[in-house]
């Protein structure tokens, strides 16, 4: 029983039977999944490790490209438009959907130029247009205040809290439309967390979120849907408040009492 | 009596063994030290500014011996500028544009076994091409042309070295940015791996530096001082190989030797304060 | 924008070929101005001739194979113990610093250029060995002498890292049992280690059959098989150097073939090598 | 959203790391190298470089004498073009004649037969010396002694009145000019032995001499210093006298060989090592020249 979220041609990202295997098939990471996220909202994705939630977030952007042997079979639509097809940009792909990885790890550059690197790839040459796209970038990702004054100071003495935020105005700065996060808290103290989730809060109407994280709290926290992946399966997708409280699947609610992790 | 247990023969088959190897420790670096510290107080009283910046006279029985000086920096320098594109694109493929298949094991396999040649080969084959078949002539350019197929695979190996110390996670967060291949290559990953990779290029040159068998059949021997890298060159090692052999100025030779060992030290030394400047910034940033 | 990523991607695939296309050019000219002194001499004669006088087109390097191994042995007898005796105790039981002191300065006097070992050879090993043991000084001890302390830089530092490369678990778990530092050395850190100190000898052999200039200034070039210690003797790669700027026609050629059967032993030194490395320690 | 118009503060000295500016010409870098190397490597005729200098190649016997008058040459003639010495041995310099590597070639030989095609010029004769320790009571020794020494027939210097020691043979390596004129004068088809030392160059075989009391060895005569003894053949003293007289038989030509098409500056080279000046100086070097 897959559920799927209300379809329509107005939603921002839809698998279509979308199933993704690694190692020239042997392995099935997603099996034909179904999902819609309609424009400016904010998705968190559950299960168990090894369900398929970061493949699907790598196919999105489709980082998976880099390892040999994947494969996949259905559609991955952004914008109506599959990512995998023929005339598709990847680095533009790669611009629209923005990603934060579950390490808080910054480039080994100075504060700015780990924030003007996107657009600096996307050909913005001039001074002036880097420094506001940077400022606005980092006060959106709520950090500007606290490294307005050591800009050009090595990334790599910011702690980690501020590390996930710059990562965060890394990919603000590329303007994208969608932004994957993969466990963005799971490395970090409890404080800094919360600081992150009030920032996705925030952003949610101006960007699509697709969160993965292992935190039922978390979700509860940020007041979002929450689609349950188990073994490459799309179980359930709904309100946090309904799932927590009324999970359909018995596989979704051994899940949440903890039966397995 | 089983074999772990101390017993009264081990623990004096333990105290000579411990003796031989201080022993041979200490033979080692004695036997080195001494070599340096004979060329050194042997070649000190010859080495003044008129030996190093005059050219020498009478086949090099007196004056100084800037056109080897000259020479050799220029051959080394040279040979450098040729092997680094060659060597640090080569380990850039391997590590970034290719995944290990057929063709990266031939590439692999051509590198290890061009590093095994021994001197004199590429002394005979840049003898062969560059100076007869290529028409340059005994020459710098057919020298450091020959020099730099001998240090191509040592860029290559610390090249590839210092670029796989680069973390993967920054090549994703270039992909993850829009950044190309190319783009991620050469703002991430070569930024981080250049310490590694000046290392290996600093070593190469010391190698090359101290060449004679592969550089007497393609750089030539004149004592001129070279105007373009077309003229033949005398490089120190060569100089002194003749002039130590033939007699014609002990003295001389030992001052050329000299030079050419502070040079090589010189070069090795700063290729050891990068290695140690770079694992000390690498520890303070973890 | 995709198209200069197609084309960085051809330079680069190009500028990845560039070792192999040196090694084929050099396999290519080393061979084809040698192999036809095989025709006209005879594979077998040339290799097995004991005769060399091109004047008199008595093309035989039998003398020189063996000049060569005699001479590689003699080196790695002297090398090998004192680099690796010297490897074993920085690694193992020289304090930590002692070793960040001796361990960088046998690797800085990697860099000292064959000639100087040659000259050092001349000037003090000939006469010592001529007037100690009687003989020319020429000779396979002189060369043996010379080359073993070349290769030690090389043999100290491979082996010291094969030996750091063994977790320090295993010397624990042997002290643990009681047993003296040596008898943990000889019973577990060294067989762990041996594919490193064999990989380790066999580079150093490499690095000695293959050297030229430093062997002609000590060895004494003389074209016999060496019966003794004492004898003068001449090696592939002397035989190269000594005569290429004289020889012409035939004789020309056999000094190329005597490139490629040096060629030949190195690339057999260098396959043994990696199945002697990775066989070991798959 | 309002965002203030304040440029972002930026410190110069915190510029971003230096190796980005590197690394942006890196790609320009690799271009600049291949076609420096693939325009290079175009075939240039390299006789006439450029500034029309002079190579002059060939028998490393020959060669400490011509550096000297190529010294000589310049010290009198900056403006003209200046002359490069290489060594290589006789034939290499034969062939770098042949193949337009070098202009010159310098033979300490008769031409072989690929050299007979160019033009021949005799600069001078060099009288080959037997060398022995100065220590050695043996003043002289007649050819056919030396041959049989040097075949290794007599290996003891007693037989030829010296102490009871094993003499020390140490020859050129074949193929060199010396050696082959050592040959021809005084071997006369017998082989040199085999276990005769070899060093690679008259200078070399002095040192092993000078170091070795029971060793014996040939050089040219232009060599000898008071490190070694020049001993009597058949009773006749290696003098220059005795070379111009005839008396010395021990002699090889000292030759420059040449393609016909020679440039200006070529032959005046030439002319001034031929011209009076020229000689002296070769004969000041220890060379059998004509002109006394």
């Amino acid at each position: 029983m897959s559920a799927t979220a209300p379809t329509g041609s107005e939603c921002k990202v839809q698998a279509i039977n979308f199933s993704f295997s690694y190692a020239y098939g042997e392995t099935k990471a997603l099996h034909s999944l179904n999902l819609a996220i309609r424009p400016g909202s904010l998705l968190t994705i559950m299960g168990p490790t090894g369900s398929g939630k970061t493949t699907f977030l790598r196919a999105l952007n489709r980082l998976n490209d880099r390892v040999a042997g994947t494969g996949h079979t259905g559609q991955l639509l952004l914008d109506g438009k599959d990512v995998y097809g023929q005339e598709v940009d990847v680095a533009e792909l790669r611009r629209r959907v923005g990603m934060v990885f579950a390490l808080p790890t910054p480039l080994p550059l100075s504060i700015y130029e780990n924030v003007a690197y996107g657009p600096r790839k996307k050909g913005i040459r001039s001074r002036a247009k880097l420094d506001t796209i940077v400022e606005k970038a980092l006060k959106t990702a709520v950090i500007f205040e606290e490294v307005k004054d050591r800009l050009h100071s090595s990334a790599q003495r910011l702690s980690g809290g501020q590390q996930q935020r710059l990562a965060l105005a890394r990919v603000l700065a590329v303007d994208p439309e969608v932004i994957l996060l993969d466990e963005p808290t799971s490395g970090l103290d409890p404080l800094s967390t919360l600081r992150i989730e009030e920032t996705l809060r925030q952003l949610r109407s101006d960007f699509t979120i697709v969160l993965v994280t292992h935190d039922p709290l978390q979700a509860a926290r940020i007041k979002s849907d929450v689609a349950f992946f188990y073994l490459g399966e799309l179980v359930e997708i709904g309100p946090a408040t309904e799932i927590f409280t009324r999970p359909q699947d018995r596989r979704t609610e051994d899940y949440i009492t903890g039966k397995f992790g | 009596m089983n074999a772990y247990t101390t017993s009264h023969r081990s623990k004096k088959e333990d105290r000579i063994m411990l003796a031989l190897l201080r022993l041979s420790a200490f033979l080692a670096v004695a036997i080195l030290v001494f070599i340096v510290g004979y060329i050194m107080v042997q070649g000190f009283p010859v080495l003044n500014l008129g030996f190093l910046l005059s050219s020498p006279t009478k086949m090099g029985r007196e004056g100084g011996i800037l056109p080897s000086i000259v020479g050799t920096v220029v051959l080394t320098l040279l040979s450098a500028a040729i092997a680094t594109p060659l060597g640090v694109g080569t380990a850039i493929f391997l590590t970034e544009y290719t995944r290990e298949g057929t063709f990266s094991k031939v590439i692999r396999f051509g590198t290890e076994s061009l590093a095994g040649i021994p001197s004199i080969i590429f002394g005979l084959f840049g003898f062969l091409f560059f100076v007869i078949r290529l028409n340059m002539g005994w020459s710098i350019l057919s020298g450091a042309l020959t020099l730099a197929s001998m240090i191509l695979p040592t860029v290559v190996r610390t090249s590839e070295e210092a670029i796989r110390t680069v973390p993967d996670v920054y090549r994703e967060i270039s992909f993850a940015l829009g950044g190309s291949r190319w783009q991620t290559v050469t703002s991430v990953v070569l930024p981080s791996a250049l310490p590694g990779i000046v290392t290996g290029i600093i070593l190469a040159i010391g190698r090359a530096v101290g060449e004679t068998a592969a550089v007497i059949f393609t750089a030539g021997s004149s004592l001129r001082l070279p105007q373009s890298i077309f003229d033949p060159v005398r490089t120190l090692p060569v100089h002194f190989y003749i002039l130590a052999r033939e007699g014609i100025s002990i003295e001389n030779a030992y001052g050329t030797a000299a030079v050419l060992m502070i040079a090589v030290l010189l070069v090795n030394v700063s290729a050891y304060l990068i290695i140690n400047r770079v694992a000390a910034r690498r520890l303070e940033r973890r | 924008m995709r198209n200069k990523e197609k084309l960085v991607e051809i330079l680069l695939t190009l500028i990845g070929l560039s070792s192999v296309t040196v090694l084929g050019l050099i396999i290519l000219f080393i061979f084809k101005e040698g192999l036809p002194a095989f025709a006209q001499v005879g594979l077998w004669q040339f290799v097995t001739g004991t005769r060399w006088s091109p004047g008199k087109n008595l093309l035989g390097i039998l003398p020189m194979i063996a000049g060569s191994f005699v001479v590689t042995a003699g080196a790695l007898v002297v090398g090998l113990p004192l680099g690796l005796g010297c490897a074993i105790y920085l690694s193992e039981f020289a304090t930590a610093k002692t070793a960040a002191i001796l361990k960088p300065t046998i690797e800085l006097l990697a860099g000292i250029p064959s000639v100087v070992f040659g000259f050092i050879g001349l000037t003090l090993m000939v006469p010592f060995i001529r007037n100690f043991f009687g003989g020319p000084g020429f000779s396979v001890l002189a060369s043996a002498l010379v080359l073993g302390i070349m290769i030690l830089p090389t043999m100290v530092s491979v082996s010291y890292d094969a030996l750091r490369a063994v977790p320090p678990v295993y010397r624990e778990g042997m002290l643990a049992l009681g047993s003296t530092d040596w008898q943990a050395v000889k019973m577990v850190v060294l067989p762990a280690a041996r594919p490193g100190i064999l990989a380790a000898a066999i580079l150093a052999m490499g690095r000695a059959i293959g050297e030229t200039m430093a062997v002609i200034m000590v060895a004494g070039n003389s074209t016999i098989i060496p019966t003794s210690f004492l004898d003068p003797v001449r090696t592939l790669t002397s035989n190269i150097a000594l005569e290429m700027g004289y020889a012409t026609g035939l004789h020309r050629q056999a000094l190329f073939a005597t490139g490629v059967v040096l060629f030949v032993i190195i690339s057999i030194l260098n396959l043994t090598a990696r199945v002697v490395v990775r066989g070991k320690t798959r | 959203m309002i965002y203030s118009s304040k440029p972002v503060p930026t410190k110069p000295e915190q510029r971003p790391q230096a190796g980005r500016y590197f690394l942006r010409a890196f790609p320009v870098l690799i271009f600049i190298m291949i076609a420096l190397s693939a325009m290079l490597s175009g075939c240039r005729p390299r006789a006439q470089t450029a500034r029309g200098s002079i190579t002059v190649a060939g028998s490393t016997s020959v060669q400490p004498f011509a550096e000297m008058l190529a010294e000589e040459y310049a010290g009198r003639f900056p403006e003209r073009p200046p002359i490069n010495i290489q060594g290589g041995g006789s034939s290499a310099g034969g062939r770098a004649v042949l193949t337009g590597a070098a202009q010159i070639g310098m033979l300490s030989r008769q031409p072989a037969e690929a050299e007979k095609e160019l033009t021949v010029i005799t600069i001078a004769h060099d009288a080959l010396a037997v060398v022995v320790h100065p220590q050695n009571p043996v003043h002289g020794l007649s050819s056919d002694q030396i041959r049989a020494i040097f075949a290794g027939r007599f290996s003891n210097w007693s037989t030829v009145g010296g102490t009871s020691e094993r003499i020390h043979v140490i020859s050129r390596e074949e193929g060199s000019g010396t050696r082959t004129a050592f040959d021809e004068l005084i071997m006369a088809g017998s082989n040199v032995a085999a276990r005769a030392i070899v060093q690679d160059s008259n200078g070399a075989v002095r040192e092993a001499v000078a170091q070795d009391k029971n060793a014996i060895g040939y050089i040219s005569l232009g060599l000898v210093d008071n490190r070694v003894k020049a001993i009597e053949v058949d009773n006749v003293k290696p003098t220059l006298a005795n070379c111009r007289a005839g008396t010395y038989t021990l002699i090889r030509p000292f030759l420059f060989v040449t393609k016909e098409k020679l440039s200006a500056s070529g032959q005046a080279f030439i002319n001034f090592v031929l011209s009076d000046d020229g000689q002296n100086l070769l004969a000041e070097e220890g060379l059998v020249t004509d002109n006394q």
